[in-house]
């Protein structure tokens, strides 16, 4: 899809279920369907931002590609390799192709371990080196990510949110890794760190060359970060295909409806498209198109069968009944 | 002073209440009964055949006319009264007593633990003593060998009324669980009080018996209720009695002195049978000295019975040197040996038997001191079973005593129970055999011990009882205690020879002077104990044997 | 549709308490009957005063309630009359273990019923206090009462007040007298020092619960909004704050009704001289009594299973957003 | 106070009393607001935004005191009148909806209990009424199924429902004000557009007056009138949202403005505000900004602006414009 | 960033928590009861060390020194004489030798109370490492492992949480006779429910939160997340419930011996209690004096415990007060 280039991770028909399980038998009642169907790539160096709203499955499916969470079905390819049944010590060598930056800056760090500690246990787990080596290699990390040494021997507990999130880049930089998917970094700054942060994100791959899964519910942070954008809603990825592209025209009426929906300073908002209602249970998505509960454009054949995902322009799919 | 009037001198009313602790009874159903306290409640309901005054020899009132031994000392006639009630309004036979004896006691299906009590034994097998109805009112009790304080067993006697025990003859379950004998329903007229009430471990209630037949004359029993109150400790008893929420209770020595000043309380110090003592191990697992009388004699003379009975009891108590006491009719004052006071209190002296026996040093002063026989200082265990009060403190002084002649003794508190199983009961190793307290000389206890502190009691009229402690096979004998010369002397105690009352005599005078040489046992202190009661209880006659008659007692 | 899922869980429940209490019953046979100890230990100063083989006796006596049987066969016994709701025969105290129990648990009901009711009023209401006028000086002092009343070891408590109040001052007696007509006002002066022992632990601890209940929910974002609305603060105490704290409250309540059985209860009753469940199991277990012993545990946890279930059940009332599976 | 002014706020100090000394939550805020005007509070996390809010009301709780300022609504001062008084006030003319509906509802009370009881305190005793109204308002706040959200708990209602439960609660009474402290933050992107749409709908139909709580710029230019920006517990400037935007005054501002992603072009690097912001236990000397500022001055370090005026509507309090 | 071996650049170390350990301190430090809970624990700890060397031998029986009242008070004490039946009646004095008096056998009480001291220390830490070892065992594994096992394990608990505690502790003590041995391990064999529980629930929300994900994403081991995280961040937890399980322990002992169940050959404060109850009309300083000992460590821990727990808290407000 991406000819510009390589492609370093793709995702084929991926599905993450939760059993949903209920009684004294612990019967198994239907499932979350989380992830449902999901195909895309990450290119080298690229930066793919992934939007939608809460509980829509960005992390689950974060969490599925990194192998924390088993995947119910489809592969995930790395770099050529498949590893979607890769064995536990197989899985330890990913870890260091792959790393991942969280939300909460606060809930990602040990509370009970200093700044340097935890940055160097990254290179611990992978036994990188001496102890003078990965001193070094602390000292560099932090210097990195704009934190001073001096902040070394601090606890998470007497650093600002910025600085913990500064630590958990240092800490999925250490091993080098050549993807980072990034679970909504910025979530839950304040703007004026939020800026000092997706800055420093943006250096890192600029520099590094890695590449990225950019998570953000923020339609600006993702329109300034990404080359690409997936659209998810449901578990489902509705449209997805180059930035510039899909911002100047959305097709999917979810992303029209997303991008009128984001108050901007450029524009008071005339005649937003408002949509109703509340996003479904992922336990019993709707029939047919998952979002035809809420579109505005909503057709009868929209809750009957469900739309594929549809290449309609170069490096622009979209899953629509609209678009056939 | 014999005072026990039959004539009316109080009123009818009240509750006597009687303080207690230590735990409650187990049953009313009496076979069953193997604690004190039981049997103590069920006493209230239902008379023995005879009891005794405080002078002991008399014996009185009660259920029989008479109780009489054939001059060979073989054959007991009993002759009960003929207005003796069942609560159905039968008569008490001597028939009841009889069955009672023969199906009840002697069965094979009740198991009556004292059993034992009626038997003899004949060729080395315990046979049953025979008991014979010989008419309504009179039967008899034969033995085949003499035992001439057997009298005491049979005086004890209460019948079961036949017709109801019937009904659950053969069947433990059911006798056990029996309402009548649960309940005491069946008492007739044959106790002063009758039942009433009984919750465990608070108080247990009877009620006057306007149809004893004791009462018949005058009226008596003068008290509407007699409550035994039970208190878990002496402490709140004492409380209690002092705030004059009891009638009557036992004092400890400690307290006694702050109730004898009290205006308001009658206490009365009582002489007991009850003595401490302590008990040299001569089995081969304890420490090979104590087989030496002079060793015995040596410990016994450094331990001072004066400073016992002064600091530990309080001057309630004296000096014991053998098992009988000063106050028993049998006691003898010139044939003990008095070790533990006067000139046989000498902690020197007793080190230097000690030294002599071979199991001392001699010191750089020219003094001497216990060792073992390497020269090591000596270390004994002394065992006492738990719970405090004055035995421990007993124990803790003897300890000291004997710290003073060099001899490091271990105090050893265990629970009485395994007290019993593990140190006391033996069996000779490697055979199998049922452990007992006494398996013969070889047989040792699980646990190795040197010295107990355990107390004895000496039946003040009969104290041919004790035997079981001295003689060589003797059943409680745990100490492996053996001397023929003491074998022998009990044996003719409990011949026809004994049965003159001055020959018996002179053969108790003969065994204390043996044991208190001897000193199988230390014996340290027979207590006195304390009663007190309220002022305005009416007709106490304080002695040995103080409730004698207590159906008379009354309130001013 | 409420009232269905309360069904099957109530029975799901009361399956599993049952369980619950076969383990019980189970851990307690073995262990009463893997003990050294007999029932005719009691008799051994008996038995050996009047010269008897202790063996014999022993025997005799174990025989007559069927403890000579294999530990096996006794167990299957005691459970087939268990489940026939026979508890027992109490060979310490010659009566059915059920009529044994059915006169003394009025004693121990008395003194909880009244030690845990005044104990819960006085500690919520301290507590409530407290935590309203947190930090000031009347705070402070309940503070340090409640962790005071915490730390009291209650045996001594009761000890300590006999002496003062019976011995000393004589305003009470020395033992609980049991001839008063339990709904007496003498019988109620009686029980003062019982529950006075039972209830200051209970008090501090509750006051301290709802102090710390209290606090929790007093910074929670719907009180704001409660005094936002304009409702006057009796109103957000009492009803805003206080039924939220109630929640964690009403199960430390309950667990300790279960669990004070056996706990305070008991050491008070035997300072007390009270002849309630826990002096009786007491005894119990010191006379070898294994029926009572095991009818007594059981009945124990069953009271505090059924507590357990109470609470629970009471819980989906007081708390909407519980719901049982 | 004009005529049309409606609320003064001077010289507003909130401080919570700590061991480790005061914290200058709130330390010198001025605004006015007029009616059926949206003003916005705008600033980043923990500058004493909510804490002016409740304030207002004397909701702050201890150890938070007021320690000085007036508070004029309708010739009260509500930071000295009585309780009584306040609690006429609070909820009756001045309502709040605050930023977690979720936390701010009470968990064991149903929907329509809550809402009753704050016409029931504010005098309607008709219970049949009551609910009619209530209802009513629910259906106006574009909930589905009013009657059943009615007697429903607040954990059966999803986030954005309850969030407008919240506002139906908090306009049952008619209020002359609504004050709304992050009322969208916690809410996802398309709810948060219904919010504002329904606020929006507020303003202009009941011509209410909003205190708007929001760090989010986006939201402000969307919504608000007039738009004061709080720094360290400190109004820095004021002026009408075009201005604001357009036109910044204040260095901090200026750059809270320029740091957004919205603001800048594709991929170029943002700008930022270097830093972060202040301890508000030991607040820099001078200007709390200073430390940040890119052209900070000699005097920033030690004297404490005052406020400038720049247009009519516009003041700011920096040492640039002095 | 050459600025060679300076305080700022030494090697990493994990453990190093002497800040960590700081922090904490310097929020317990905050509460002064706290402070005073541990000031007061170390000083009987002090005392149980050395108080030994200074005053007598607390099994020294001397039956002529018998209950000798402490300092500054007296009591009588009468001997009858059988013979003449009369009293002899002696004054006693509190002597410096015994400043807090004697027991009924003369034993001196300060000595008994040091004595005493050690055991209630002993008995209650080492109850309370048994049971906090086996109930941190329990609820971690239940926590981490899952499934069945927790199943299993938490039933488990259940039963032993329902048993009647100190019934059990009775039955058991009663059967296997009283020894200071039996006793904490009979405590610490049972009392661990409620730490298995806590810890479990502690570990249960830990090992959701993020930087154990984050741990795993670095490719740490089960027994590295374990070992460096989850007991690392329940060992406050583990602290706390210590804290406040030692004087549980302690009264748990104490009440046992209270009620004649205690070990005889040591002289614990429920020991001499138990004793003191007895001749509280003669001797009332028998039975005071172990109970203030009792109630001011046991309130000592609770401070400590409490104070603790606020510490260690990250969202109590210590700033505030
Ligand atoms: N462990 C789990 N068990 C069951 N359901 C889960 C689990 N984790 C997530 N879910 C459900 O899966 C769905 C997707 O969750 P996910 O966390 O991936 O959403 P998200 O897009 O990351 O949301 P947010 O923006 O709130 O982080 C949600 O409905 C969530 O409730
Ligand atoms: N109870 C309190 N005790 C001590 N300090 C407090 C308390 N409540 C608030 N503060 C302090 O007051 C300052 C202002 O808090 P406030 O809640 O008003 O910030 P805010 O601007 O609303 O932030 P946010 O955008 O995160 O809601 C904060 O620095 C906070 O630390
Ligand atoms: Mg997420
Ligand atoms: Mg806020």
């Amino acid at each position: 899809m991406n000819s510009m280039r390589s492609t370093l991770l793709s995702i084929n028909n991926l599905k993450k279920y939760y059993p949903v399980t209920a009684g004294i038998m612990q019967r198994r009642i239907g499932d979350v369907k989380a992830v449902d169907d999901v195909s895309f790539t990450i290119g080298d160096s690229e930066i793919l931002g992934l939007v939608g709203e809460s509980g829509c499955g960005k992390s689950s499916l974060s969490r599925s590609i990194l192998r924390l969470e088993e995947p119910t079905s489809g592969t995930i390819i790395f770099d050529g390799r498949d590893i979607t049944f890769l064995g536990k010590k197989d899985l330890r060598a990913l870890r260091k192709e792959m790393q991942i930056v969280f939300q909460d800056p606060d809930a990602s760090l040990d509370p009970r371990m200093t700044i340097g500690d935890s940055i160097a246990e990254a290179l611990i787990i992978n036994s990188k080196g001496t102890d003078t080596e990965r001193e070094q290699r602390v000292t560099e990390l932090m210097a990195q990510v704009g934190l001073e040494t001096r902040y070394r021997s601090h606890f998470p507990h007497e650093l600002s949110g910025g600085q913990k999130q500064r630590v958990g880049i240092a800490r999925a930089l250490a091993v080098n890794p050549r993807l980072i998917i990034a679970d909504e970094p910025v979530s839950a700054l304040d703007v004026s760190i939020q800026a000092q942060i997706l800055n420093l994100l943006q250096d890192i791959q600029k520099q590094l060359g890695i590449s990225y899964l950019f998570v953000a519910h923020d339609l600006s942070v993702i329109k300034h970060m990404a080359h690409r954008v997936a659209v998810m809603y449901l578990g489902k990825i509705v449209e997805i295909g180059d930035k510039r592209d899909i911002y100047a025209n959305p097709l999917h009426p979810y992303t029209e409806a997303l991008m009128s929906a984001v108050p901007s300073i450029k524009s008071k908002a005339q005649g937003r498209l408002l949509l109703r209602g509340d996003v479904p249970s992922p336990l019993n998505p709707p029939s047919g198109c998952r979002f035809h509960t809420r579109c505005h454009r909503v057709m009868p054949i929209c809750s009957k069968e469900e739309p594929q995902l549809n290449e309609l322009r170069p490096d622009h799919c979209v899953s629509c009944h609209l678009y056939r | 002073s014999g005072t026990a009037t039959t004539t009316r001198s109080g009123k009818t009313g009240g509750a006597f209440i009687e303080g207690s602790y230590g735990g409650d009874g187990e049953t009313l159903n009496l076979l069953l009964a193997a604690d004190a306290t039981s049997h103590s409640y069920i006493g209230h309901t239902i008379d023995s055949l005879a009891t005794y005054d405080n002078q002991l020899s008399l014996v009185l009132r009660c259920l029989a006319r008479d109780v009489d031994v054939s001059p060979d000392g073989l054959v007991y006639t009993v002759a009960i009264r003929d207005d003796l009630k069942w609560s159905d309004g039968s008569q008490v036979t001597a028939e009841d007593y009889v069955y009672t004896i023969k199906n009840l006691m002697q069965s094979d299906w009740l198991n009556y633990p004292y059993k034992g009590d009626w038997e003899e034994n004949i060729e080395g097998k315990e046979t049953g003593i025979i008991p014979d109805v010989v008419n309504k009112t009179t039967f008899t009790i034969t033995r085949k060998t003499v035992d001439p304080e057997f009298n005491y067993t049979i005086y004890d006697l209460i019948p079961y009324p036949k017709n109801i025990a019937l009904k659950y003859e053969g069947n433990v379950d059911a006798f056990t669980r029996a309402p009548e004998f649960n309940n005491l329903t069946y008492t007739g007229n044959l106790g002063p009080y009758k039942f009433v009430e009984w919750i465990r471990n608070d108080r247990f209630v009877v009620q006057r018996n306007p149809d004893y037949y004791l009462g018949k004359d005058n009226g008596a029993p003068y008290f509407e209720k007699y409550i035994v109150k039970l208190f878990g400790t002496s402490a709140t008893m004492e409380a209690a009695m002092e705030s004059g929420d009891i009638t009557m209770c036992g004092i400890q020595p400690d307290k006694a002195s702050k109730f004898k000043s009290n205006p308001k309380v009658n206490v009365y110090t009582i002489p007991s049978g009850g003595y401490n003592l302590i008990g040299y191990n001569q089995r081969p697992n304890g420490w090979g000295g104590l087989k030496k009388a002079a060793v015995r004699q040596a410990l016994s003379m450094a331990i001072s019975k004066e400073a016992i009975t002064q600091r530990i009891y309080m001057g309630f108590a004296e000096p014991a040197y053998s098992f009988i006491p000063v106050t028993s009719p049998w006691y003898d004052a010139d044939s003990v040996v008095k070790y533990g006071v006067g000139n046989l209190f000498n902690k020197q002296k007793a080190a230097q038997m000690l030294y002599e026996a071979g199991y001392g040093i001699k010191k750089a002063d020219g003094g001497y001191q216990a060792a073992g026989k390497d020269g090591n200082p000596l270390k004994l265990t002394l065992l006492t079973s738990t719970g405090g009060g004055i035995a421990e403190n007993i124990a803790f002084f003897v300890k000291q005593e004997l710290a003073d002649i060099g001899i490091q003794v271990d105090l050893k508190q265990v629970p009485w129970e395994t007290m019993v199983r593990k140190y006391l009961m033996s069996k000779v190793p490697g055979k199998e055999q049922e452990p007992r307290w006494n398996n013969g000389p070889d047989a040792v206890s699980d646990e190795a011990w040197d010295l107990v502190l355990m107390g004895f009691s000496t039946d003040i009229k009969a104290p041919s009882g004790s035997e079981i402690f001295f003689i060589s096979d003797g059943g409680l004998n745990f100490m492996g205690y053996t001397n023929l010369k003491v074998d022998e002397l009990f044996k003719r105690v409990k011949s026809k020879e004994a049965l003159d009352i001055s020959a018996r005599k002179e053969l108790y005078a003969e065994i204390s002077k043996l044991l208190s040489d001897e000193q199988p046992v230390d014996f340290l202190i027979f207590g006195r104990g304390n009663v007190a009661f309220q002022k305005n209880v009416k007709g106490v006659d304080p002695g040995i044997s103080m409730g004698y008659n207590y159906y008379l007692w009354y309130f001013e | 549709m409420r009232k269905s899922w309360l069904q099957g869980y109530i029975l799901k429940r009361l399956l599993y308490a049952v369980i619950i209490a076969w383990g019980i019953v189970t851990i307690t046979f073995i262990l009463i009957r893997i003990g050294p100890n007999s029932p005719a230990d009691k008799y051994l100063a008996n038995i050996a005063a009047r010269g008897q083989d202790v063996a014999q006796v022993t025997a005799a006596i174990e025989s007559r309630y069927g403890l000579d049987k294999p530990i096996i066969v006794q167990y299957g016994d005691y459970l087939m009359h268990l489940a026939q709701g026979d508890l027992g025969w109490s060979f310490s105290t010659s009566m059915p273990v059920i009529d044994l129990i059915g006169k003394h648990w009025i004693y121990s009901f008395q003194l909880i019923f009244l030690s845990s009711l005044l104990a819960a009023i006085i500690g919520i209401l301290l507590g409530m206090y407290s935590a309203v006028k947190q930090y000031s000086k009347i705070d402070y002092i309940i503070s340090t009462f409640s962790f005071a009343g915490i730390s009291i070891p209650n045996f001594w408590l009761g000890v300590m007040l006999i002496l003062l109040f019976s011995v000393k001052l004589g305003w009470f007696k020395v033992f609980y007298d049991t001839t008063l007509p339990l709904l007496s006002l003498e019988n109620l002066k009686a029980l003062v020092l019982p529950v006075f022992t039972l209830g200051t632990g209970m008090v501090a601890g509750y006051v301290r619960y709802t102090r710390s209940a209290m606090l929790d929910n007093l910074r929670k974002a719907f009180v704001t909004t409660a005094r936002a609305k304009g409702l006057p603060e009796r109103t957000v105490i009492g009803k805003h704050v206080f039924r939220n704290a109630m929640l964690p409250l009403v199960t430390i309540i309950m667990f300790d009704l279960g669990s004070i059985v056996f706990g305070g209860a008991y050491l008070t009753e035997i300072i007390f001289g009270i002849p309630g469940l826990g002096q009786i199991s007491f005894n119990a277990v010191f006379a070898n009594d294994y029926p009572v012993v095991i009818a007594i545990t059981l009945i124990g946890t069953f009271l505090a299973l059924l507590v357990n279930l109470i609470t629970d059940i009471a819980y989906t009332y007081f708390d909407p957003r519980i719901r049982y599976e | 106070m004009t005529d049309s002014t409606i609320l003064e706020v001077q010289d507003l100090k909130t401080y919570f009393f700590t061991r480790r000394g005061a914290v200058k939550a709130v330390d010198g805020i001025d605004f006015s607001l007029k009616k059926g005007e949206c003003l916005c509070l705008v600033g980043e996390s923990g500058c004493g935004k909510s804490v002016t809010v409740l304030s207002l009301l004397r909701l702050v709780a201890a150890p938070g005191r007021i320690v000085s300022g007036q508070v004029h609504y309708n010739n009260v001062d509500l930071v000295h009148c009585s309780e009584e008084k306040l609690r006429g006030i609070r909820g009756g003319d001045i309502a709040m909806i605050f930023q977690d509906a979720q936390s701010a509802f009470n968990p064991v009370l149903t929907i329509g209990d809550q809402i009753a009881e704050q016409m029931t305190i504010h005098g309607s005793i008709d219970r049949q009424a009551v609910k009619n109204k209530g209802i009513e308002l629910l259906k106006e706040m574009n909930i589905p199924e009013p009657d059943r959200v009615w007697d429903s708990f607040p954990h059966q209602l999803s986030g954005g429902m309850k969030q407008r439960a919240m506002i139906a609660m908090s306009l049952s009474c008619d209020p002359k004000i609504l004050i709304a402290d992050e009322p969208t933050t916690a809410v996802d992107v398309t709810i948060k557009a219904q919010i504002l749409d329904i606020l929006h709908t507020l303003k202009e139909k009941r011509g209410m007056s909003l205190i708007f709580v929001t760090h989010d710029l986006g939201i402000v230019a969307d919504i608000g009138d007039r738009a004061q920006v709080i720094y360290g517990g400190k109004s820095i400037e004021m002026a009408s949202v075009s201005e604001i935007i357009n036109n910044p005054g204040h260095p901090y501002t200026k750059g809270l403005i320029a740091c957004l992603p919205d603001s800048s072009t594709d991929s170029e690097r943002l700008a930022s505000i270097p830093g972060t912001a202040p301890n508000p236990i030991d607040l820099p000397e001078g200007c709390p900004f200073h430390p940040r500022c890119a052209q900070v001055m000699d005097i920033c370090r030690h004297v404490v602006p005052k406020q400038t005026i720049i247009s009519e509507t516009h003041t700011v309090n920096c040492h640039l414009f002095g | 960033m050459n600025n060679s071996r300076s305080a700022e650049s030494r090697p990493v170390r994990i453990h190093g928590n002497r800040r960590l350990f700081l922090y904490y301190w310097n929020r317990t430090k905050q509460n002064k009861l706290a402070i005073a809970g541990l000031g007061f624990i170390l000083f009987l700890i002090l005392l149980a060390l050395i108080g030994p060397f200074f005053t007598a031998d607390p099994t020294h029986v001397d039956f002529a020194e018998r209950n000798v009242p402490p300092l500054g008070f007296s009591t009588e004490e009468s001997i009858y004489d059988i013979k003449t039946n009369a009293f002899t009646v002696n004054l006693i004095e509190g002597t410096w030798k015994h400043p807090l008096g004697t027991d009924g056998k003369g034993r001196d009480m300060l000595a008994m109370l040091i004595s005493g001291a050690r055991i209630s220390l002993e008995v209650g830490l080492l109850a309370t490492l048994i049971a906090i070892c086996i109930g941190a065992l329990i609820g971690v594994l239940s926590a981490y492992l899952g499934g069945w096992w927790d199943n299993v394990l938490m039933r488990f608990t259940d039963i032993m949480m329902t048993f009647p505690f100190f019934l059990l502790l009775v039955l058991i003590i009663f059967m296997f006779g009283p020894s200071l041995t039996l006793i904490v391990l009979v405590i610490g064999l049972t009392g661990w429910t409620g730490a298995a529980r806590l810890i479990r629930s502690e570990a249960l929300s830990l090992r959701t939160r993020e930087f154990i994900t984050a741990a795993r994403a670095l490719g740490a081991s089960d027994a590295r997340i374990v070992i460096r995280h989850l007991i690392p961040n329940v060992a406050s937890l583990i602290i706390v419930m210590a804290t406040l399980s030692i004087p549980g322990v302690i009264l748990a002992e104490s009440a046992l011996s209270f009620i004649g169940l205690g070990d005889p050959s040591q002289t614990s404060w429920g020991i001499i209690l138990n004793d003191g109850q007895k001749s509280l009309d003669t001797a009332w300083w028998v039975a005071v004096e172990p109970g203030i000992m009792l109630f001011f460590t046991v309130l000592a821990f609770n401070f400590l415990g409490d104070g603790l727990r606020d510490a260690f808290d990250p969202r109590s407000n210590l700033d505030a007060r």
